[in-house]
């Protein structure tokens, strides 16, 4: 049961996934299954995203006062508070020399943003895509539901023979 | 190997960047020229032409470097690689990129007339631009070294794939469905291979394929993440190469695509997602752990022997001339799944040489059919009567390389057939080797059929005059005599792909302990 | 009376401060979330609610579409210009330290990424927007209530 | 080992109950509309877990193109088409959903061995990913680590991906056409055809079925719905 309640993240994604995927098999409408395919998309981005996640971590984004004493003069690092209501334990808060600084202050893993930004692009991409076929099927076609399009297209094809 | 010395250093260097980025930033100026005046097809025509010849020379002179000097690594950006992306040439992919540089550059001599009968005079620039990316998509995915970015250039090619394969309707209106399915399947392969590389990361932590190896070497051989991020890879690629399950997107590609485009995407597209899973299951997985040699052998094999079977089956019964030719290549490819799922360095060595050759036999094939429908419009098999008499030196391409597709000895695919016979024999697989017959017999009936009805049958009747002498144009009849009289010549003498296949399988073989760990020398 | 006058006044208010917040995110994406992506959608969907509100002709005059067609191929052109320009100076493809290899604080980075993004948002915004005109263009003659 | 103090944790658990129940309507419902409009709300929903997941620039991403260009996209194309999507009978359902059963079941039978979340020693975060953040800090001086690695360690992928974003851009152009009157080209043989027409003349399918306004096909609903239907006159 612990490990359940430990990945209970990984287990919605994968629900997420299936019913993502059975969307997109299950429905006929050429419309629904784009739907199906980005949703299924979408809960793969969860999937890498959960994977990054740090616990009590920040956003990879670093305080400028950081690595300014890195170059400039080490003068000492201004009392800024924290913006982010974070209230995570580890945060300091008062003026610290920015080397004990930035020990202890934990970021999540940023190598699966940069991956999924790229896959939000790609889905979107495809979905623009699709939705052109569709919009072209449906006036040559007259309709977007794939099993008349089928009955359509055997007619197509017996009346090609025939003649 | 002289011919190196000719090469200029700037080549060794920044080559395999060059090979990727060159299509790319051709396509966007292509896609800039002026589409309304004539010129501007004719233009675009020209860029690509001289792009993929380009690309051929680099891709040569790549190959050879590999052959003398070994493997190049190039760090994308200059960052080491398990930072940054990295770019290897080794005889695996070395071979795979010449071949679809030459693909292209055949394609693109056949384009010039096969492009103005079935594309809009507007649209013809726009439609070249979407062909180097295609083109630019399936060297970067070939090249690369990096996990995530064979994703993204996996994505690249396909998304311009469902782009051409859907400008076909102004032939066929069947295109836009296809397309669609394509697309619909593709994505859910593509979406599967993501899902197996993210387990791979979080497995190992890092997105370069040879740390990947390394790190599972270590430890990661028995954990449950690592079988299942083989699974979806396994599934992800099937998808795309037309796995015998999974194909059912290639019949309606390949007949109804604009027949340039399929002339290029039948020889080329499927070899290199097959480059892939050859990549991804031999160089970071291993076939000796258990899991992943069971995976390979049984599913892979077993899927290319049924692959063989209904594939062939099918393609005996298909009235259109295309999907004769679609259904036969999915049994090709399963005849390379087949060579692969043995795992010895024989068999490897027999599935990538039936690659090579594959694709000299089924973009000669294509570029044909589109030969007969930009003169008689002939799509079925019965509108091919007569064709011998009517456009005899089509015909005679067309039958050179349907039975070299056969296997008829002294033809390029009787060498990889041979080469197939062997593996299977020596690892004890009869039960391949009956396949392999048995499904050659199915060829000579489906290949049989269409050379019986364009020689022995007088050409069709137009209103009681019969159709008169109309032979292709030259720019379609020197590719296809290239493709024919290379699949005789490296029929013959198969000594130079053998060889390239040979030192493929050897690195394959040798598994990912072999890879010399580097930190971005180049 | 024109029924979406309240919309035109509103949306005339909006579509500036729309565009503005893009090019924020933009220029803000070294220190805070945004980039290239972001801003691109953010200012394509200004001139999206431009053509929602005023109609698809009003929008095709501020905007175009023989603007769309090169702005698209621009943003690469940028992206891809920016790389073969380290080429050109001698490091591998993208390798922003050759634009100023001796500073310690890195600024050869700093112009690689700000000119990247910037090929990055011309491409997403124009594409973005030659995808709306595309489906907005194709609009069969419905009828009001139809809609 | 709570991943979050309690009140994050419990808006975490109303995250996942929403994007489940969302996901099984849009599984559920026939009207086209009501689908678009609930992708839209699910890709909102998953941008707000990403931002409790410290993902804030792919929150951001999520919502402006996952939510924002995708809803408008397909509207628009929904606009063009129907308004309802026919259901499938069941026995044709039950292929799929072994499948997918079955690929559910493989990726929970491999759960035991994913590290847990937000663990900080997992392969994951402390591989490449972690020691972006110790490089960046002192090789790029750049405060925003996901753009020094998007622009520059990673470069090469916002490159391919930048190529992807101008094909889906040009794929539309070639296929509708900026001013929307792509695909009226047919192609002819150079020469003399033989072969019999292969599909019935396009006009005649065009005009088969006029476009299924929201009015005319809807059924009647089994319960007596009073809100006002999606555009249609009910």
């Amino acid at each position: 049961m612990i490990t359940l309640f430990e990945h209970y993240n990984y287990a919605i994604v994968i629900i997420l996934m299936m019913i993502g995927l059975y969307v997109v098999f299950s429905s006929a409408n050429m419309i629904k299954k784009l739907v199906g395919l980005s949703i299924f998309q979408t809960s793969v981005f969860l999937l890498y995203i959960t994977m990054g996640k740090v616990t009590g971590g920040q956003p990879p984004i670093l305080d400028p006062a950081e690595y300014e004493s890195h170059g400039g003069g080490h003068e000492s690092a201004p009392a800024a508070a924290h913006g982010s209501g974070h209230e995570a334990a580890q945060a300091s808060h008062d003026a610290v020399q920015s080397a004990a600084h930035t020990a202890d202050v934990i970021y999540s893993n940023p190598l699966p943003h940069v991956l999924i930004l790229t896959a939000i692009v790609v889905g979107v991409a495809t979905l623009a895509i699709g939705l052109a076929l569709v919009v072209r099927t449906r006036e040559m076609y007259g309709t977007i539901e794939e099993n008349e399009i089928d009955e359509l297209d055997y007619l197509g094809n017996l009346e090609g023979h025939a003649g | 190997m002289d011919l190196l010395s000719y090469t200029p250093a700037w080549i060794s260097t920044h080559g395999p960047a060059l090979l990727v980025v060159l299509p790319l930033m051709m396509a966007v100026l292509t896609a800039i020229l002026p589409s309304r005046a004539a010129i501007g097809g004719k233009l675009a025509w020209l860029a690509v032409l001289a792009t993929s010849g380009i690309c051929l020379a680099v891709a040569v002179s790549m190959l050879l470097q590999v052959m003398a000097h070994g493997p190049i690594d190039y760090a994308m950006g200059g960052w080491a690689p398990p930072f940054g992306i990295a770019y290897r040439v080794d005889a695996l992919n070395a071979p795979i990129l010449v071949l679809i540089s030459a693909v292209a550059v055949l394609c693109t001599l056949y384009a010039l007339p096969s492009v103005d009968a079935e594309v809009e005079p507007k649209k013809r620039a726009a439609f070249y631009a979407a062909f180097l990316v295609s083109f630019a998509g399936l060297l970067g995915m070939v090249i690369t070294a990096d996990a995530f970015n064979v994703f993204v250039f996996l994505e690249v090619s396909s998304i311009s794939t469902y782009v051409l394969v859907a400008m076909g309707a102004s032939r066929d209106r069947r295109a836009l469905t296809s397309s669609f399915n394509y697309l619909v399947m593709g994505s859910i392969g593509a979406t599967f291979f993501v899902i197996g590389i993210g387990f791979l990361y979080m497995q190992t932590g890092t997105l370069n394929m040879m740390d990947m190896a390394r790190i599972l070497q270590d430890g990661g051989v028995d954990s449950k993440v690592t079988k299942l991020a083989f699974a979806f890879i396994l599934v992800g690629l099937g998808l795309k190469l037309a796995m015998f399950p999974l194909h059912t997107w290639l019949p309606g590609a390949y007949s109804y695509a604009p027949s340039f485009f399929t002339a290029f995407m039948a020889a080329t597209a499927t070899k290199a997602a097959l480059y892939l899973m050859l990549r991804f299951s031999f160089m970071v997985f291993d076939p000796s752990w258990a899991f992943i040699g069971k995976a390979v052998m049984i599913l892979v094999a077993a899927l290319g022997l049924l692959g063989m079977m209904a594939a062939s089956l099918q393609a005996m019964f298909q009235n259109d001339l295309r999907r004769v030719l679609a259904f036969s290549s999915i049994a090709q490819v399963s005849y390379m799944l087949l060579g692969i799922g043995m795992a010895t360095t024989l068999g490897l060595s027999a599935g990538y040489l039936h690659m090579l050759n594959h694709a000299i036999i089924k973009g000669g094939l294509f570029i044909a059919a589109g030969a007969f429908w930009y003169r008689f419009g002939i799509t079925q098999v019965c509108d091919m009567r007569g064709l011998g008499k009517t456009m005899p030196w089509t015909m005679a391409g067309f039958t050179v390389l349907g039975i070299s597709l056969i296997g008829v000895p002294g033809t390029v695919g009787f060498v990889s057939k041979l080469a197939l016979v062997q593996a299977a024999a020596l690892h004890g697989w009869w039960w391949a080797i009956g396949a392999i017959v048995l499904t050659s017999i199915m060829a000579i009936i489906y290949v049989g059929r269409l050379i019986e009805q364009a020689y022995f049958q007088d050409p069709p009747k137009k209103g009681a005059v019969t159709v008169s002498k109309n032979e292709a144009p030259l720019m379609m009849l020197i590719p296809l005599w290239i493709f024919a009289i290379s699949a005789i010549v490296f029929g013959i003498n198969a000594e130079w792909t053998t060889s390239l296949a040979a030192a493929a399988a050897e690195l394959l073989s040798g598994g990912p302990d072999t890879i010399v760990p580097h930190m971005g020398g180049h | 009376m024109n029924q979406h006058l309240l919309l035109q006044v509103v949306s005339k208010m909006m579509i500036p401060l729309i565009a503005l917040f893009g090019f924020y995110v933009q220029f803000h994406g070294d220190f805070g979330p945004g980039g290239g992506f972001q801003a691109g959608v953010i200012v394509a969907s200004s001139v999206i609610l431009y053509a929602l509100v005023f109609g698809i002709e009003a929008a095709k005059k501020a905007v175009p579409p023989s603007w769309v067609r090169i702005g698209m191929t621009l943003g690469v052109l940028i992206y891809g210009g920016t790389g073969v320009a380290t080429w050109l100076l001698g490091g591998e493809f993208l390798n922003y330290t050759v634009f100023a290899p001796q500073s310690t604080h890195a600024a050869g980075q700093h112009w690689g990424i700000l000119s990247v993004e910037i090929g990055v948002l011309c491409t997403v915004t124009f594409a973005m927007l030659a995808i709306f005109y595309a489906f907005a263009s194709r609009m069969p003659d419905l009828s009001g209530e139809d809609w | 080992m709570m991943v979050h103090s309690l009140p994050i944790l419990l808006m975490e658990i109303g995250f996942m109950a929403m994007l489940l129940v969302v996901a099984l309507a849009v599984l559920r419902m026939r009207s086209l509309f009501a689908i678009v409009m609930l992708q839209g709300v699910y890709s909102l929903l998953c941008a707000a877990w990403f931002v409790s997941l410290d993902a804030v620039d792919v929150a951001f991403t999520e919502a402006a193109v996952g939510a924002g260009v995708s809803t408008v996209l397909m509207l628009g194309a929904m606009l063009l088409t129907d308004r309802d999507a026919n259901p499938l009978p069941t026995k044709r359902k039950l292929g799929p959903l072994f499948v997918v059963i079955i690929m559910g079941i493989a990726m929970f039978y491999a759960l035991g061995d994913m590290p847990a979340f937000g663990d900080a020693h997992s392969a994951v975060n402390t591989g490449v990913g972690a020691q972006y953040v110790q490089s960046t800090r002192e090789e790029m001086f750049l405060p925003n680590v996901v753009t020094a690695v998007l622009a520059s360690y990673r470069g090469y992928d916002t490159f391919g991906e930048t190529v992807v974003i101008f094909m889906a851009g040009l794929g539309v152009v070639l296929l509708l056409g900026l001013n929307g009157n792509a695909g009226k080209w047919r192609a002819k043989p150079n020469g003399q055809s033989v072969a019999a027409p292969s599909q019935p003349p396009v006009k005649m399918a065009a005009a088969a079925k006029p476009v299924k306004t929201a009015a005319a096909k809807r059924k009647p609903v089994r319960r007596k719905s009073a809100k006002p239907k999606a555009g249609g006159t009910s």
